[in-house]
């Protein structure tokens, strides 16, 4: 397990009491990225979806029962385990803001990260990707789009970071140290309850930054040590207690 | 037809009844064919292979097979480095069932990659921490070395053996298999762990991460012992099966019985480690994860049986059986505890593979169910039926077992 | 020496092992590796100088504010416009797929017309003159013609229903919805004056009734961000959420308790909070109070309302405890999917309201000035409002009504989403010519006569007064980010150019000018623009804002114009008499279980089916395959004998549909949470066939007392197939 | 008998040794030749005319936009400016404003330095290099050179590869993280 440290740590806080789980990210994700549509996208073993919301039970009965949403991203692993399986350095956590990179025309396909990720965030292109005809006049010229039979995941919208740093040295701002707003994933930019705040977890002027302090802050299976820079929010006991795997004596 | 080919003083059936056993053989290698050339076409889609499932029945069906081919390096390794001399008799063909697992293996895994065009980046671009680009590495390297260790084999094919070069060239290969027998150890010990090692590193999946010793979790030691207990034994199953087949003593059955015992030897180790291992994860290394041991397991078909069936039913049952010299020594249980053994490898390396990636780890996931499909079973199928030909061959036309003329006579 | 076996067997080894010293072997797989990168079979990037040009996307009724990111002049994608204080930067899961849907495969290329069992298409010339031949055969004769359409918001309603006028007709029909039922009770029942709005953004406590409104009902983004401002990340919540309803919804999960009340009940249960505030001194000054009041104490007593819905009076107490510690408590009332909900639920809301003196306060139930009307010919909003296309179809259906002969849909599709569906799709299929307007193959499309697409969304001029919800009044602008990708004609346009060919003046030359003197009148009446002040600080005093000096400048940069204006009530009632009849629920014994359908934008609206983007987006509890699900708690199932996974129909009395069953602990006993937006016909192949459509099994029941049409809480049974 | 055998063996090593210099005379000039198609750009543009000629500067048509994003060659926005109607006697800007112009058609111009669309490539964070230290220097010449085409990967035989970013990016101590340049 190898650890990276960054400067700066681009991350997120998604404050699952507010995620009502109505999909507009993982949409804003699909077309940012240039996701094909699938025809039949209800077999979920064979989506898609870098940015996948899951439905929480609290497991009681009506009328206690309770739901919540999680939005799940790619978690950027401070030590991913995904990194270090990959044969062919297709996938690697060596940048400034430590986004783990995943370059395509790298990928041979193997599928090792895949079985190494416990979060599912890594996906398998099943299919050649396939637009609507003229929906190809739609593609963003962020991502390149995906042959079959490569990995992909989450990248954060790495392309809005570079065109930042772009544009800060346009501007002549230092492209460590940007204005937010300036990168800002197209899911955290869509969505309608403000639910997802991204930025430089380590940058005191980023929001963020205080958000990763809060107790009811948490990152999902922190046991494990992949160290995420997701980070998670709920004031709901039950909710955090599920981000992780507990003994039954461990219970709170 | 083709008495010419055929080895001195040996009888082997009529040509053209060999031609229909190979036509047979061929319609399976056919249906394989027709599927690799679907999945080429269509890319992996064409499988039941999915997003839980990126590993499914062809990475079981490579590891089972590349471990049960460790007889391979096994035997070669008794025989040519530590000089147990009658080996000699089952050497050739362990090798040869090497050669055919380790290049289906091979096979296998083009198949299994998203982009086949690209295999060749594990060599160009290799990642050195990834246990995948050890395994990519060595299993070239030692299926290269198989191929050496069954070229003399082949150019002592009667016709061949008659080119005074090829002759000299087959004999000075003997002289040197001592060296490429040492090679093929080193290179395939380490890629037996690698494979090992593959599932142990994932500290993300709770049901295969062990810690280790330096670089290597413990799953890398376990899974190169457990390939020497099956290996051996294996080797001996595959002469067994063709003396049933051919209805020729092929090996002297003391050989087999010392297989036996240094497969039974190496078994008692490694059920030795792998109890001792299963139970430090049960009560150290899951807990710590957060999990109890009853979590790993789900329904019948990741049911905790499997375990049990491994471990005792296939390990320490034929440990037993193979230690015991007078059990040893009678055919059903020499034969009983081979079929095991190999039963137990193949459950282990299945769970590992399988029930590895079926398990949720996140609180809110679920259990998910892998069934493979016949575009799946299709290339495996193909594979056995490459071991069969390969094997018919080399049986018909190459002096493959020594022993074979006196034991016939 | 000539060159033997041998010789040649040595030639080819050296060829192979010259090679090995050439480029060619490692080139070769260098190259084919870079070919698996560029295969010709995926799609290319196509780069351009990026821009950005704010509009309004109508993909969802609400519409949301976007910004439209273009590359080279192509839109790719929308983004929400944090300067419109519409949706304030957010974005609903349909709109984001809205770019897209400009090149939906289900979209109508052009002008087409019927012939037989096809469409062929035709030019724009020969559709306005078949349309004009069709229409002057009814001019003058009332009832021959019909309009629908589906769109609450725009002014577009002036140009089609002014039309309508023109020729003498009357029919001009909105498709239902919750803003419907609200004005027809507050300016008809309750005699109130104005348009109905929710100033969620001051309340400190709003309690949902019905209305899923973080999910789809109003103006949802809208509501989604004054939900998250109050919500402040690791912090103290500014504001509390309470949902009433059948279902767990979107908007209950996020609330900070869920009330489950069955949705037939949900009047009784606001009636039965009344109680607790009439019990506690409260009153309205209304002429009717003193009823109001009989009405309340006698029949929703907590016991009694406890037998209406089966819930606790300890419940419903501590509710009105919060209601009442609250500085300023918000009751917003609505049918759980946005439409069909009865009078009496929303006139107790309102009174609900009025009792705790939320009337015209910050973050309470505001009255606003009706909307401006430019084009003089069409129907006045709150005529516009009141009527009602379901009973319109009903009696229809029923002989009860005249035939038209030409219908005119507007971005609507009543044939798939209506109550009883198939039952309203038998009597559109009775009008003998019937033209769309809808940019997409929809289910009416396919039912009708003429086609006339009208441009996507975001290819047309058009615009949105102050969706229902909406606590202020407010009006944003849309314009074409590019032009049409196919061959299609803004409908307000083609309306205006179709009646200057039948010589009739309705004012305008263009729906543009059209909304610049809308923009003129509304720069009139006062207002300013949001990037100003937040309109909800405006009205609490928090801030001050200019007015607007020019309204169509700044509409075009997309911001919204506000104001936060109110009307005066002269003569408001409770319409006790009304509730006294209307409010309880009558058991039935044959269908005992009652339908919750719910709305869920991911999944489309009334009028655009899913976006093929948003697929992914649809759980595998909702959709799997060719079936969609029913949800239904863990007690249902079982007295109903159903397992996981278990294919059941519904069959409701005027129609029933098949799904899968769902066993959730989200949804109240006795109750079916059954999705709309699925079972769709028409369209294309990422919607068609998939599920079946809930809109069958709504059934039509007529309010006692109001005779408004009612479809909340509609009844059915279930049974195993 | 040894006689033959010599001949033989000797024959043997030639026919090898034949068989090698065939190998290598095919692989190092015939293959490259076969490997690659030769391409003509669409209009005979000639950059002389414009910037001897016209006096224009590079950046009149290669320019950085506000974002700092490079706009890379013109469009026919930019052409149109001047080349709404013919305006000389050359048959390529008459080609040109007829076939493209005037039918509101972009010139499918042959990329030199074409990168696939993996590549992220920012101009403006290479600003302190010449433009010819990458591309080839075209500002005076009066007809395009011939664009070679890879048969195989597609690529321009210009096409900068991997490594010698790579190579650049190592000496000067700048990194060489994989996102860096690829999306």
């Amino acid at each position: 397990m190898t650890h990276h440290e960054f400067k700066v740590k681009w991350g997120m806080v998604i404050d699952l009491d507010k995620c009502t789980g109505c999909g507009a990210c993982m949409v804003a994700c699909q077309v940012e990225n240039n996701v094909a549509p699938m025809n039949d996208a209800s077999n979920k073993l064979r989506t898609l979806t870098w940015m996948l919301v899951y439905e929480l039970s609290n497991h009681k009965d009506f009328p206690e029962h309770e739901t919540a949403f999680l939005p799940r991203p790619c978690m950027q692993c401070g030590a991913p385990s995904c990194v270090p399986v990959c044969p062919v350095v297709a996938t690697d956590k060596n940048e400034e803001g430590g986004i783990v990179s995943q370059i395509y025309p790298r990928c041979i396909g193997c599928r090792y990260c895949m079985a190494a990720c416990p979060y599912h965030a890594r996906y398998f292109n099943w299919l050649d990707p396939v637009f609507p005809k003229g929906m190809d006049k739609t593609l963003t010229p962020e991502v390149s789009p995906r042959p079959r039979g490569v990995v992909e995941k989450c990248s954060f919208c790495h392309t809005r970071l570079n065109n930042a740093r772009q544009r800060a040295r346009a501007e002549d701002v230092d492209p460590l140290d940007f204005p937010v707003e300036w990168y800002q994933p197209a899911c955290a930019e869509a969505c309608p309850t403000g639910a997802i705040t991204f930025g430089d977890l380590n940058n005191p002027k980023h929001e963020v930054n205080r958000l990763i302090k809060s107790p009811y802050a948490f990152r999902l299976l922190e046991r494990l040590g992949t160290d995420p820079q997701v980070y998670y929010m709920s004031r709901r006991d039950w909710v955090r207690y599920q981000g992780d795997n507990h003994l039954a004596h461990e219970k709170h | 037809m083709d008495q010419k080919l055929i080895p001195d003083g040996l009888t082997r059936c009529s040509f053209g009844r060999y031609l229909l056993w190979l036509a047979f053989i061929g319609v399976f290698i056919l249906w394989g064919a027709y599927a690799a050339t679907i999945i080429f076409m269509k890319g992996l889609t064409v499988t039941g292979l999915d997003n839980y499932f990126g590993f499914g029945l062809w990475i079981t069906f490579d590891l089972a097979v590349i471990a049960l081919g460790a007889g391979a390096f096994f035997t070669g390794f008794l025989k040519y480095i530590l000089q147990i001399d009658q080996l000699k008799n089952i050497v050739n063909l362990a090798v040869i069932v090497g050669f055919i697992c380790y290049s289906g293996a091979m096979l296998v895994l083009t198949l299994d990659i998203g982009q086949p065009l690209r295999a060749w980046f594990g060599y160009w671009h290799p990642n050195v921490h990834s246990m995948l680009t050890e395994v990519i590495f060595c299993i070239t390297c030692y299926c290269m070395v198989l191929i050496i260790e069954f070229i003399p084999t082949i150019l002592e094919q009667k016709q061949l053996n008659k080119i005074p070069f090829l002759h000299y060239l087959a004999h000075n290969m003997h002289t040197h298999m001592a060296l490429f027998a040492g090679l093929g150890t080193f290179l395939s010990t380490f890629h037996q762990g690698s494979l090992g090692g593959m599932y142990g590193v994932l500290f993300g999946r709770p049901y295969a991460f062990r810690e280790g010793f330096f670089i290597w979790p413990w799953t890398f030691f376990l899974f190169i012992l457990s390939a020497v207990a099956a290996g051996p034994q294996f080797t001996v199953l595959v002469a067994t099966f063709m003396e049933k087949l051919t209805g020729k003593k092929l090996v002297d059955f003391r050989v087999k019985v010392l297989m036996g015992k240094i497969g039974g030897t190496m078994l008692c180790l490694y059920m030795f480690f792998k109890l001792i291992d299963t139970w430090y994860w049960a009560a150290g290394i899951l807990p710590q994860m957060g999990f109890t041991f009853d979590q790993m397991f789900y329904q019948v078909i990741y049911g905790k049986w499997l375990l049990w069936t491994e471990l005792i039913v296939c390990g320490v049952l034929p440990a037993i059986m193979l230690m015991i010299p007078s059990m040893r020594k009678q055919p059903f249980f020499l034969y009983l505890a081979g079929i095991l053994t190999c039963t137990g490898i193949t459950i282990n390396r299945y769970v590992f593979t399988v029930q590895t990636i079926a398990l949720p780890v996140m609180p809110f996931d679920k259990w998910e169910i892998y069934i493979p499909n016949w575009a799946e079973w299709a290339p495996s199928v193909m594979i056995v039926a490459y071991g069969f030909l390969v094997l018919s061959l080399s049986y018909r036309y190459l002096p493959v077992f020594p022993q074979e003329r006196k034991l016939n006579s | 020496m000539g060159l033997d076996r041998r010789g040649f067997i040595h030639l080819i080894v050296g060829g192979a092992v010259g090679t090995l010293f050439t480029p060619i072997p490692w080139k070769f797989a260098d190259d084919l590796s870079i070919w698996t990168q560029n295969w010709p079979w995926i799609p290319r990037l196509k780069h351009g100088e990026e821009a950005r040009t704010a509009t309004i996307s109508k993909m969802c009724a609400a519409g949301c504010a976007v910004n439209i990111r273009t590359v080279g002049g192509r839109p790719v994608a929308a983004e929400g416009n944090p300067n419109n204080v519409l949706s304030q930067g957010g974005l609903c899961p349909l709109c984001a797929a809205g770019v897209q849907m400009m090149y939906s495969p289900s979209r109508l290329p052009g002008p087409m017309k019927r012939e037989n069992d096809s469409f062929k298409q035709i030019t724009w010339d020969e559709a306005a003159a078949l349309l004009a031949d069709k229409l002057n055969a009814t001019v003058g004769k009332d009832g021959k013609l019909a309009m629908i359409s589906g769109d609450e918001s725009g002014t577009i309603n002036e140009v089609l229903s002014g039309f309508a006028a023109a020729l003498g007709a009357t029919d001009y029909y909105l498709m239902p919805g919750d803003g419907q039922t609200s004005s027809r009770v507050w300016t008809g029942l309750m005699g109130g004056e104005g348009q109905i709005g929710f100033d969620l953004e001051n309340a400190d406590l709003t309690l949902f009734i019905g209305a899923d409104a973080l999910e789809s009902w109003g103006p949802t983004v809208r509501n989604q961000k004054a939900f998250s401002a109050s919500r402040p990340g690791g912090e103290k919540p500014k504001a509390s959420y309470i949902y009433a309803g059948p279902v767990q919804t979107r908007t209950a999960a996020v609330s900070d308790a869920w009330v489950p009340v069955l949705p037939e009940g949900l009047a009784s249960f606001t009636l039965g909070l009344c109680y607790f505030l009439v019990k506690n001194g409260a009153s309205v000054d209304t002429r009717d109070f003193d009823s109001f009041k009989n009405l309340v104490m006698s029949h929703y007593t907590p016991d009694k309302v406890e037998k209406l819905v089966g819930l606790k009076p300890d419940t419903l107490q501590d509710l009105s405890r919060k209601l009442a510690q609250a500085k300023r408590p918000l009751v917003v009332v609505g049918s759980e999917f946005g439409q069909g909900g009865g009078q009496a639920l929303q006139a107790a809301g309102a009174a609900l309201n009025l009792l705790m003196g939320r009337l015209n306060q910050p973050g309470g139930m505001i009255a606003m000035p009706e909307a401006p009307k430019v084009v003089d010919a069409a129907l006045d909003r709150k005529d516009l409002l009141a009527k009602d296309l379901v009973s319109y179809l009903m009696n229809m259906e029923k002989g009860r009504a005249a035939t038209p002969d030409v219908l005119m849909v507007y971005e609507a599709n009543p044939v798939y989403a209506l109550p009883q569906s198939e039952a309203m799709a038998k009597a559109l299929a009775k009008i003998p010519f019937k033209v769309s307007f809808s940019t997409y193959m929809d289910e009416t499309a396919a039912l009708c006569d003429l086609l006339l697409p009208t441009p996507h969304s975001l290819e047309r001029f058009d615009d949105v007064y102050t969706p229902h919800g909406l606590g202020f009044s407010a009006w944003a602008l849309a314009k074409p980010v590019s032009k049409p990708a196919c061959d299609n004609l803004n409908s307000a346009d083609f309306t205006l150019k179709l009646a200057k060919a039948m010589n009739i003046d309705l004012g305008f030359e263009d729906f543009e000018s059209v909304l610049q003197a809308k923009a003129e009148q509304l720069g009139a009446m006062g207002g300013f623009f949001a990037d100003e002040a937040a309109p909800w600080d405006v009205r609490s005093g928090a801030a001050s804002a200019e007015a607007a000096s020019d309204v169509w400048d700044g509409a075009q940069e997309g911001k919204a114009w506000c104001s936060v204006a109110t009307v005066d009530q002269r003569a408001l009632r409770l319409g006790a008499e009304v509730l006294a009849k209307a409010a309880q629920p009558s058991p039935d014994v044959s269908y005992p279980l009652s339908v919750s359908p719910t709305l869920q934008l991911n999944v489309g609206s009334q009028k655009v089916a899913t976006p093929p983007q948003n697929l992914t987006t649809i759980r595998n509890t909702e959709l799997r395959g060719k079936a969609s699900f029913v949800q239904v708690c863990g007690q249902t199932a079982g007295k109903y004998g159903l397992s996981e996974g278990a294919m059941v129909k519904l069959t409701g009395p005027r129609g029933e549909c098949a799904a899968k069953v769902h066993i959730t602990e989200r949804v109240m006993p006795g109750v079916v949470e059954a999705p709309l937006g699925f079972g769709h016909s028409a369209w294309d192949a990422y919607t068609r066939g998939k599920g079946d459509n809930t809109y069958k099994i709504l059934s039509v029941t007529t309010e006692p007392g109001t005779g408004e049409t009612v479809w909340t809480g509609s009844k059915v049974k279930i049974a195993k197939i | 008998m040894k006689e033959m055998q010599i001949v033989r063996q000797s024959g043997g090593a030639l026919a090898f040794l034949a068989g090698v210099l065939a190998a290598l005379v095919i692989g190092w000039w015939i293959f490259p030749q076969v490997l690659f198609s030769k391409q003509e750009q669409p209009i005979r543009f000639s950059h002389q005319v414009h910037v001897v000629g016209q006096d224009m500067a590079c950046d009149d048509c290669h320019f950085y936009r506000e974002d700092g994003s490079f706009a890379g060659l013109p469009t026919n926005e930019k052409c149109g400016e001047c080349h709404e109607d013919v305006m000389g006697e050359d048959p390529a800007e008459e080609k040109y404003v007829t076939e493209y112009y005037q039918e509101g058609k972009e010139v499918p111009w042959l990329i030199y330095q074409y990168q696939p669309d993996n590549v992220y490539f920012s101009h403006n964070a290479h600003q302190q290099y010449d433009c010819t230290e990458c591309h080839p220097n075209l500002a005076d010449n009066d007809s395009p050179p011939p664009y070679y085409r890879n048969r195989i990967s597609g690529y321009s035989k210009d096409t900068m590869k991997m490594w010698r970013c790579e190579r650049c990016h190592a000496q000067n101590h700048v990194s060489n993280a994989c996102y860096v340049c690829h999306k």
